[in-house]
């Protein structure tokens, strides 16, 4: 039962840089970060359609830097918009996977909150946190425009006092999360890719990245290694 | 125009142009995106926005890369246009423009394409590799009305540095005047040179996911923000030193680039996306015609 | 000297008494055959040293010269002499039991050959030419070879041989008797005196046409060349290596000797030109399109032959020296590849990869392929371009023409020879490869003898090319033919008699001499 | 015995060697000895590059009343040098592991053969080079064409074959065409030297010179495979085995260059060239020469556009820059001929170097096909940069080679006012540049395939001379003045005036071209990008090829996600309709009439009867004795 | 032949089929009743005679109690402009895992559809039809869901859990003593 509201992402690790340089170099560039942000609406559910209004002339998102971007490489912000199935929920969470930190995710809708109107669906996953790490929700059975950006207001407010990191929490737990997927997609789970490697190469682990859940992933999946550029004659 | 003379000067010049030219692309870009939003009634960014986009780029804590080709394809791409930038001259600061003419510079807006493509090429997704196949098909598309108009244009002022060009205009009339069918053609192949909306198959959102652009995240997205700075300003600058006799002083240099990335720009918005067959077929079929037609009366 | 005329005594007596020999003793009358040759080969050799610059005449019986029998030894004839007795002891039918009927044939074509080459007498030319045609319409009927085709074959070829060998007679005796009408005599000498005035109208053309026509048909002319596929076809490699070769040149020789000294005029140089390029386009398109060795050979070879014809038809000593220069070339190279072909029987594809089987068969076909189109070190080159220098440097437009057909036939030429030449090297067998019957070793001496020729007269061509200027010279010296058949006062009373103006003898030959 | 000598005593010894020992296993280290010596005798000789006179051989032969005689000058040293260079380098790459692998594929026998064929195409070549009158141009011309036929009959596959057949049947219509003109020059000068012909050259007749400068360009248009009968030299260069197509390739069409400029532009001259003014147009001969040029340059290179196997693509461009050549040529500035010859050498290099890296690719993985390559580049990364290397030359981008010579030919066609051929000139380039790029984006880039998982890079003895031809490219890129002293002495032997040029490129008033600024401006650009690059963004991790975004979907080896087939699909779409073939038609015509007249010749053997004979006889005889009656 | 004799010519063609039951509920919609043998060859009838040639869809009805599924085929006539459905009974068997029919894919093409689609809610077998393999529940291996004995809400709590929403605005309400009503019937948890 994780608790809402306080969403208890505050990741440990947040330490801020002592000398006086780096912290304004440090807010400049959350500064930065909170105003341009690339956003990747995964049209899972109903909620999509309040998007194109959001953007274009009436509430145009791109005066608080907010731009659409088709693929996850180039997407800081991953909007789950609307009831999340169990089928979609697996694409989402690969998306979310190659997508670049730091990102943020903003569950549209409350069907990503607590089930919505498909609670008593056996297909749809109820709440979208178990298995992301969720930065703001806008409940709403489909929000209007203003509610979300008034949402991504409270996510550029977030990012600006730093407060935007709930994405270490996806390489610090990951276990915890791994575990959600497992339980709803069975054992042989596996994304291509390599998240714990990524922990790894950007040193990111938690004391609970590793865990059981992460142990059955070692047993299946191989992790795929880049293809190394070497001369061998 | 003072060519460089002593070394010092040349060195502070290497550094100075590619400043310049990165800052006047960045105002550019953000010119454009105003004029997108207010075509459709919205506000539009805010002015340090091109910064923010750029700076949140290479800020990004994660980025993936395909092997070292992808990264190289990157640094070609920007370092291609710096390179290209020195060439261009301007108010004040020639760079080396004199040793290589409008030939040569006409090669070098080449290599960061080619560059980029052998980066895109390594990242081992066909939506890359199709929108590279377009981009070099819309090269090869606006590239030879430009170079019709680049033939005309050398062949008019009987040199190919663009110093000397430069100083024939100041001298004589612009060249607008002298040849506007030149001109005209010029300004067609420009719009297709900016790869902006109607001739823009390359990166179409919808079909190929952003075409070349589609495994570029952060430091490498960064760099294609700055290329398409560069883009904007080396499109400007060399119309500008083409036909309307670059800049005499830095205000009137400032006022022509400006207003000669405005049509375009709002061209741009009034078009669907042409397809690549039919985006060959204008662009060899209009320009081309006027170009020749221009070219006749300068022989 | 005077043993020349044993050279064709013999074998005419050797040919006709032989049949009776062979009734005592089958081994004598086998060898008198090859006895007759060397004597022959030996003669001609001692007569070899005297004939150089000068010619020699030789009246027999001692009759003075416009009567009795005249024969005439210059460069030529001596060489054609010569090349006789070698070429028929070298496709001597051998190994074969043959019946005795066929030596005695043999002889009479030694005989009528050597006959033709020397004699200097119009109707003497026309009787040895009969006896040739007889002695191989003889041997086309005895050699039949036993192909698929069986006898039947060679029998059918003959019979059409002879059909076309008959009316070419024929219409060369029509020619000859045209002649006697107008000039009234045949001695050769005497006719070229006369030619200038006598033979220079309508009626001296269509002489030296009916000859024309009528020696052509031995030298594979362009109308009356079509028993040449199908006799050379049916008739053992051999023989048609020797028809082909030999039988051909000499009726060449006869055409040149009476063109030279009786037709001068040009009509009869361009009538012989368009025939000579209707050959050789003919042959080589149809060898183009032949799918079978033997065949393809016998085209090339009418090619070739109309090739010899345009040379001669050029006016002048050049013309005659590169007629001289392509017909020894083809010569020495189409019996050879006759021999060569002879192993490789079948159409062509079943060649394919022959020569992975025998390698310096293949080479040496290459060889001898590479000489008949003309690549540069080999004599072939040479010959092709005297041909093509000479063409090139006429105004008159027939030989622009002769020059285009002959450079488009060699084109044709290059594309089916190298064809063969790809099929033999084809990488993958055939499917008759090992069935194929092995080149008799006698075949494969006479073919890398020809390619050993061929090279030694590639090293030294300048040698070469002075014996031929020299020859070239001296047939086509009219006044020298005349001065040496008859003696200074024969000159004088031979005026009174056809109280011929006085037209000044010199001129006229300079001019025509000095091209 | 002057040097000239001892370079033909060499080569005819090499030959003989090795014929006799054509089957023992150690017969490349000879080769590739025979070659440096031969490249060393020619060094020696170097003197010629730098405005030395003539050097002529003890070795002369008269007939016809001709004298002739063999000499190497300054052009002939030029292309002398490119072709032994090409040549020692295919012997190196034919002498590793190639050979070996083709040892087994083959038979000893097949390599050796091999070997010799290569040699023979040097020696005949540079017997060709070396002549002095037009006899033995022509000798060298067909010893040429035949070596270079005993080359591609080599190779065992069909298509191949048929290519040669069809290349002997062109080479020998173009010595025939040669051989007429040749004619025709002795009937109006008397005499087969070059000194008489350029004499009476002036005094030719407007149609003399017309007959004369079209039979000598199609003898040797054939031989360069410019447009009307450019169908035989791709198929035939590409179906070579490697090190063969790497010399040809690289060299041997140039042959017909040289005699071009042997003949046209020496003897015949362009000025009067240009004095034949074609009817009611405002062409004269030189500008259909030049248009003939331009086309070259286009029509090869949208074909290889869509070829869909490596070596055909090199093979057709291969074409395409010859007709630059062309066009470099019969431009009427030195600027423009320094070009067209310095593009001879700049052609050579990564022509060579391109069809080296297909060898190792065919080395390594089996094939060349589009179809089944893609993603070698983690493999084969120093192939990868030799290829990056020559693309980039070919398609005449900065720092190679490959654009000082097309930049001059595009300033001299400035200067020249002349727009339609600078437009197609450039269009070629684009063109060169499309194709060059599916051409490293389908073999080196794209997805690896699972097959080519453990493939390793090329053995060493096929780099070296990869990685040597790369350098080249680079060096004479960076200072183009180190051959433009050899290009310049050439135009002086030619009878031009030399470009004028430094060490960095051209001294022009109105906008020349300094290289080493250049290079050194781009590669200050380049360390600026990667300092931006490298320092300002943070780490990037490495991934996998199936870790790519895909729509979501989850990428395995299963579905192969790789897009390389009909690769430019928009302009295909467009120009798609282009490719009828209408040269081929044209071929097969002409093949069809021959074959008809051959019908037609056959029936008439066959049918003649003799009857028919009999009553031309009767008709005959009966008109003679009529006429000789009256 | 316009829609009425159409109708008139249906009506007495129907009869002849043995036990089967029509009725006729407008001049544009029939419903037919027929054993599960013989609907084949009725639906065989409907389209080569009675010009109804489009199989709209098949829907399946779940009667848990009387133990059978009711299959109701739902062809249109473009001519006759009238819908008939013919509806069958088919016994549940839910002892094994599938019920069994035949597939009538030969007849009309779209039937593979709908049959896969039954097949994947109701667990119902139609022999040799070509798709019968999982097309949308690819992730469920659970009991065929639509089901009626399938209880969703059971399978969900078991499943899913519930992020207990307090946010500290409803907090403070119930300090007062307010909080938010739910009707009884609605309480789940």
């Amino acid at each position: 039962m994780s608790k809402l509201g306080n969403i208890p992402v505050q990741a440990k690790s947040e330490k801020k840089r002592t000398n006086p340089l780096a912290r304004v170099f440090d807010e400049l560039i959350q500064f930065c970060q909170s105003r341009s942000m690339f956003m990747l609406h995964y049209c899972t559910g109903c909620g999509a359609i309040e998007l194109p209004p959001a953007m274009t002339s009436r509430f145009d998102m791109e005066r608080l830097g907010i731009q659409p971007m088709v693929t996850p490489r180039q997407a800081d912000i991953l909007l789950v918009t609307g009831y999340v199935s169990v089928k979609t929920l697996k694409r989402v969470i690969l998306t979310y996977e190659q997508m670049q930190s730091p990102k943020y995710v903003i569950g549209i809708c409350s069907c990503t909150v607590n089930g919505g109107m498909y609670w008593q669906s056996y297909a749809t996953a109820k709440v979208l946190n178990e298995y992301l790490p969720v930065d703001v929700y806008i409940a709403g059975c489909m929000p209007r425009p203003e509610a979300v950006i008034m949402g991504l207001r409270r996510l550029m407010s977030n990012i600006e006092n730093g407060k935007g990191n709930a994405w270490k929490d996806y390489y610090e737990r990951y276990d915890y999360y791994l575990g959600n997927q497992q339980h709803l997609f069975g054992d042989d789970w596996q994304t291509p890719v390599d998240v714990i490697g990524e922990a790894k190469f950007y040193d990111l682990e938690g004391e609970e990245t590793y865990g059981e859940h992460t142990r059955t992933l070692e047993q299946h999946q191989e992790p795929l290694e880049a293809a190394v550029m070497r001369v061998k004659l | 125009m003072a060519s460089f003379n002593s070394i010092s000067e040349l060195l502070a010049q290497l550094l100075f142009m590619p400043m310049l030219a990165f800052l006047l692309g960045l105002v550019m870009v953000l010119m454009y995106r105003k004029i997108a939003a207010r075509l459709q009634r919205r506000i539009g960014p805010p002015f340090f926005q091109p910064v923010y986009d750029i700076v949140k780029l290479y800020s990004k804590d994660t980025q993936i890369s395909h092997g070292l080709i992808h990264d190289i394809g990157i640094v070609v791409a920007v370092g291609g246009y710096v390179a290209a930038v020195i060439l261009l001259p301007v108010p004040g600061m020639d760079g080396i423009a004199d040793k290589g003419g409008i030939i040569t510079l006409s090669y070098f807006l080449m290599i960061p394409s080619l560059g980029m493509a052998l980066g895109v090429g390594q990242c081992a997704n066909p939506n890359g590799s199709i929108g590279i196949s377009r981009a070099l098909t819309a090269m090869l598309a606006y590239d030879i009305p430009f170079i019709i108009v680049v033939f005309g244009v050398a062949l008019h002022y009987q040199s190919t540095s663009l110093v000397g060009m430069i100083d024939y205009q100041q001298a004589h009339q612009w060249g607008i005047f002298e040849m506007p069918l030149l001109a005209a053609a010029g300004l067609f192949a420009l719009q297709g040179m900016m790869g902006k909306h109607p001739f823009e198959i390359y990166v179409a959102p919808a079909e190929i996911a952003t075409g070349p652009m589609v495994e570029m995240s952060g430091k490498f997205m960064g760099g294609l923000f700055v290329m398409q700075s560069f883009q904007f300003y080396v499109a400007s600058v060399l119309y500008t030193s083409l036909f309307l006799g670059g800049g005499a002083n830095w205000f009137e240099f400032l006022l022509k680039i400006f207003f000669v990335v405005e049509i375009p720009m709002s061209i741009s918005f009034l078009f669907p996306r042409y397809r690549t067959e039919d985006m060959v077929r204008i662009m060899w079929k209009w320009p081309v015609m006027l170009a020749l037609i221009g070219i006749a009366f300068v022989i | 000297m005077d043993n020349l005329i044993l050279v064709v005594i013999l074998p005419l007596l050797a040919a006709f008494l032989m049949p009776a020999m062979a009734r005592t003793s089958e081994v004598l009358a086998r060898v008198t055959g090859l006895m007759v040759l060397f004597i022959s080969i030996i003669i001609i050799t001692s007569v070899w040293g005297s004939v150089d610059e000068q010619a020699v005449s030789y009246a027999i019986g001692g009759f003075r010269p416009p009567m009795g029998i005249v024969f005439y030894i210059d460069q030529l004839s001596l060489l054609f002499a010569l090349l006789i007795p070698v070429m028929i002891l070298l496709f001597w039918p051998w190994n074969k039991v043959t019946h005795i009927r066929e030596y005695s044939l043999m002889m009479l074509l030694t005989a009528s050959a050597s006959g033709l080459v020397l004699s200097g007498d119009l109707f003497n030319i026309y009787v040895f030419y009969e006896l040739l045609a007889v002695a191989s319409y003889g041997l086309v009927v005895a050699q039949g070879r036993a192909g698929k085709k069986g006898e039947g074959a060679a029998l059918a070829a003959s019979l059409r041989y002879l059909i076309l060998g008959a009316v070419g007679s024929v219409m060369m005796l029509i020619g000859i008797a045209i002649i006697y009408t107008q000039a009234g005599t045949l001695n050769l000498a005497h006719l070229a005196l006369l030619a200038p005035e006598k033979l220079n109208n309508m009626a001296g053309l269509s002489a030296f046409a009916l000859i024309l026509i009528g020696v052509g048909v031995k030298a594979e002319l362009f109308p009356v060349n079509t028993w040449v596929p199908e006799v050379y076809g049916a008739v053992s490699t051999r023989l048609s290596a020797l028809m082909a070769g030999l039988l051909s040149k000499l009726a060449v020789i006869v055409i040149i000797r009476v063109l030279v000294l009786l037709f001068p005029q040009p009509e009869a140089l361009q009538l012989m030109t368009i025939l000579g390029m209707l050959g050789v386009i003919s042959g080589e398109l149809v060898a183009w399109r032949s799918r079978d060795m033997i065949r393809m050979l016998s085209f090339s070879s009418i090619g070739q032959l109309g090739l010899v014809f345009v040379a001669f038809s050029i006016p002048g000593d050049m013309g005659l020296m590169a007629g001289f220069a392509v017909a020894l070339h083809h010569l020495l190279v189409k019996p050879a590849l006759f021999m060569l072909a002879s192993g490789w029987t079948g159409p062509l594809e079943s060649l394919k990869g022959a020569a992975k089987q025998s390698p310096y068969i293949a080479a040496l076909f290459v060889l001898l392929v590479m000489s008949l189109l003309g690549v540069p070190p080999l004599p072939g080159f040479w010959a092709k371009l005297l041909i093509v220098v000479n063409l090139a440097s006429q105004a008159a437009p027939v030989y622009q023409f002769a020059l285009a057909f002959v450079l488009i036939a060699t084109v044709i030429e290059a594309a089916y020879l190298y064809r063969v030449v790809m099929i033999l090297y084809h990488p993958n067998q055939g499917q008759q490869a090992s069935v194929r019957e092995k080149h008799k070793a006698f075949e494969l001496v006479i073919a890398s003898g020809a390619a050993v020729i061929l090279i030694a007269v590639a090293l030294q061509v300048q040698s070469m090319e002075t014996k031929l200027s020299s020859m070239a010279r001296q047939t086509g010296d009219r006044q020298h033919y005349i001065n040496t058949v008859f003696s200074k006062l024969d000159l004088a009373d031979i005026y009174h008699q056809n109280k011929v103006q006085q037209t000044d003898f010199r001129s006229n030959n300079q001019l025509q001499g000095s091209k | 015995m002057s040097v000239l000598d001892e370079v033909f005593i060499l080569c005819a010894l090499g030959a003989l060697v090795l014929f006799v020992f054509h089957r023992i296993r150690g017969i490349e280290k000879l080769a590739v000895v025979f070659y440096a010596a031969l490249l060393y005798l020619l060094i020696k000789m170097s003197g010629l590059g730098y405005g030395g006179e003539v050097i002529y051989s003890s070795f002369s032969l008269n007939i016809l009343g001709e004298t002739l005689q063999w000499r190497f000058d300054a052009v002939s040293w030029f292309f002398a040098i490119i072709t032994v260079a090409s040549g020692l380098f295919s012997a190196v790459f034919m002498s590793g592991k190639w050979g070996e692998s083709y040892r087994e594929k083959t038979s000893n026998a097949a390599y050796g053969t091999l070997q010799i064929a290569l040699l023979l195409n040097v020696n005949s070549m540079l017997i060709l080079l070396a002549s002095g009158d037009l006899l033995s141009l022509f000798i060298g011309w067909e010893l040429v064409s035949w070596a270079s036929f005993m080359m591609m009959a080599l190779n065992p596959d069909k298509q191949a074959r048929q290519a040669a057949i069809k290349y002997i049947v062109y080479a020998m219509a173009g010595a025939m065409a040669f051989l007429a003109a040749m004619a025709y020059v002795y009937g109006i000068t008397g005499s087969l030297q070059y000194a008489e012909l350029a004499q009476a050259s002036a005094a030719l007749s407007n149609g003399q010179i017309i007959l004369l400068s079209l039979l000598f360009f199609t003898g040797f248009a054939i031989k360069m495979g410019l447009i009307p009968f450019h169908l035989w030299q791709a198929v035939a260069y590409a179906e070579t085995p490697a090190p063969g197509a790497v010399f040809l390739g690289a060299i041997s069409a140039r042959m017909g260059l040289y005699a071009i400029i042997v003949v046209l532009i020496q003897l015949i001259g362009l000025g009067h060239l240009q004095q034949i003014h074609i009817p009611f147009t405002f062409w004269n001969l030189q500008t259909v020469l030049a248009w003939v040029g331009a086309l070259t340059t286009i029509i090869p290179t949208y074909i290889a556009l869509k070829q869909n196997d490596a070596r055909h693509l090199l093979a057709w461009h291969g074409v395409g820059q010859g007709g630059y050549m062309l066009l470099g040529l019969m431009t009427l500035n030195s600027l423009g001929s320094a070009g067209g010859l310095l593009h001879v050498f700049n052609y050579a290099t990564y022509q060579a170097a391109l069809f080296m890296t297909i060898g190792a690719v065919i080395y390594r993985t089996g094939t060349a096909n589009f179809d089944k390559l893609g993603g070698l580049v983690t493999q084969m990364p120093l192939t990868f940069m030799v290829m990056v290397f020559s693309i980039i030359g070919l398609a005449g981008l900065p720092p190679m080679n490959g654009f000082v010579s097309k930049w001059m030919v595009y300033r001299s066609l400035l200067l020249d006012g002349e727009p339609l051929l600078f437009v197609a000139a450039v269009i070629g380039t684009l063109g060169t540049i499309l194709s060059v790029y599916k051409l490293v984006h389908n073999t080196f880039l794209g997805q690896l395939r699972v097959e080519h998982q453990n493939v390793r890079e090329a053995p060493l003895s096929l780099l070296i001379p990869m990685l040597v031809l790369a350098a080249i490219m680079f060096v004479t890129g960076m200072m183009p003045g180190l051959v433009l002293d050899w290009v310049a002495s050439a135009q002086l032997a030619m009878g031009l005036v030399p470009v004028t040029y430094n060490l960095g490129g051209i001294v022009l008033a109105s906008g020349g071209l300094d290289m080493i600024w250049i290079t050194l401006i781009l590669f200050y650009g380049l360390g600026v990008g990667a300092i931006i690059f490298y320092l300002l963004g943070g780490r990037a991790k490495r991934v996998h090829q199936y870790d790519n975004y895909a729509g979501g979907h989850f990428l395995t080896s299963r579905v192969r996600y790789h897009y390389s087939h009909n690769f430019y699909a928009g302009l295909m779409h467009l120009i798609g309709g282009w490719y009828r073939g209408s040269f081929k038609k044209l071929e097969q015509a002409i093949v069809s009439l021959v074959s008809l007249l051959s019908q037609l010749s056959e029936n008439m053997y066959r049918s003649a009867q003799p009857a028919m004979m009999v009553i031309i006889v009767v008709v005959l005889s009966l008109w003679s004795i009529s006429g000789g009656i009256n | 032949m316009n829609c009425d004799e159409i109708n008139v010519w249906l009506d007495t063609l129907l009869e002849e089929i043995n036990e089967i039951k029509v009725t006729r509920k407008s001049d544009r919609r029939v419903r037919v009743d027929v054993d599960a043998s013989s609907l084949p060859a009725l639906l065989e009838l409907l389209k080569g005679k009675a010009s109804y040639v489009h199989l709209s869809a098949i829907s399946c009805v779940d009667w848990p109690d009387d133990e059978e599924f009711e299959l109701v085929y739902h062809c249109w006539s473009y001519e006759a402009k009238s819908l008939l459905s013919a509806h069958t009974r088919i016994p549940r068997n839910s002892s094994e895992e599938f019920a069994r029919y035949v597939s009538v894919y030969d007849i009309y093409k779209p039937a593979g559809f709908f049959e896969r689609d039954i097949y994947e809610m109701f667990g119902i077998y139609f022999e040799s039809s070509p798709f019968m393999e999982k097309f949308i529940l690819t992730e469920w291996n659970g009991p065929p869901p639509m089901r009626k004995d399938f209880d969703a809400e059971a399978y969900v709590n078991e499943t899913f859990n519930w992020a207990e929403y307090n946010p500290d605005w409803l907090q403070e309400i119930t300090e007062e003593g307010g909080g938010i009503a739910i009707r009884p019937e609605d309480v789940r948890l």
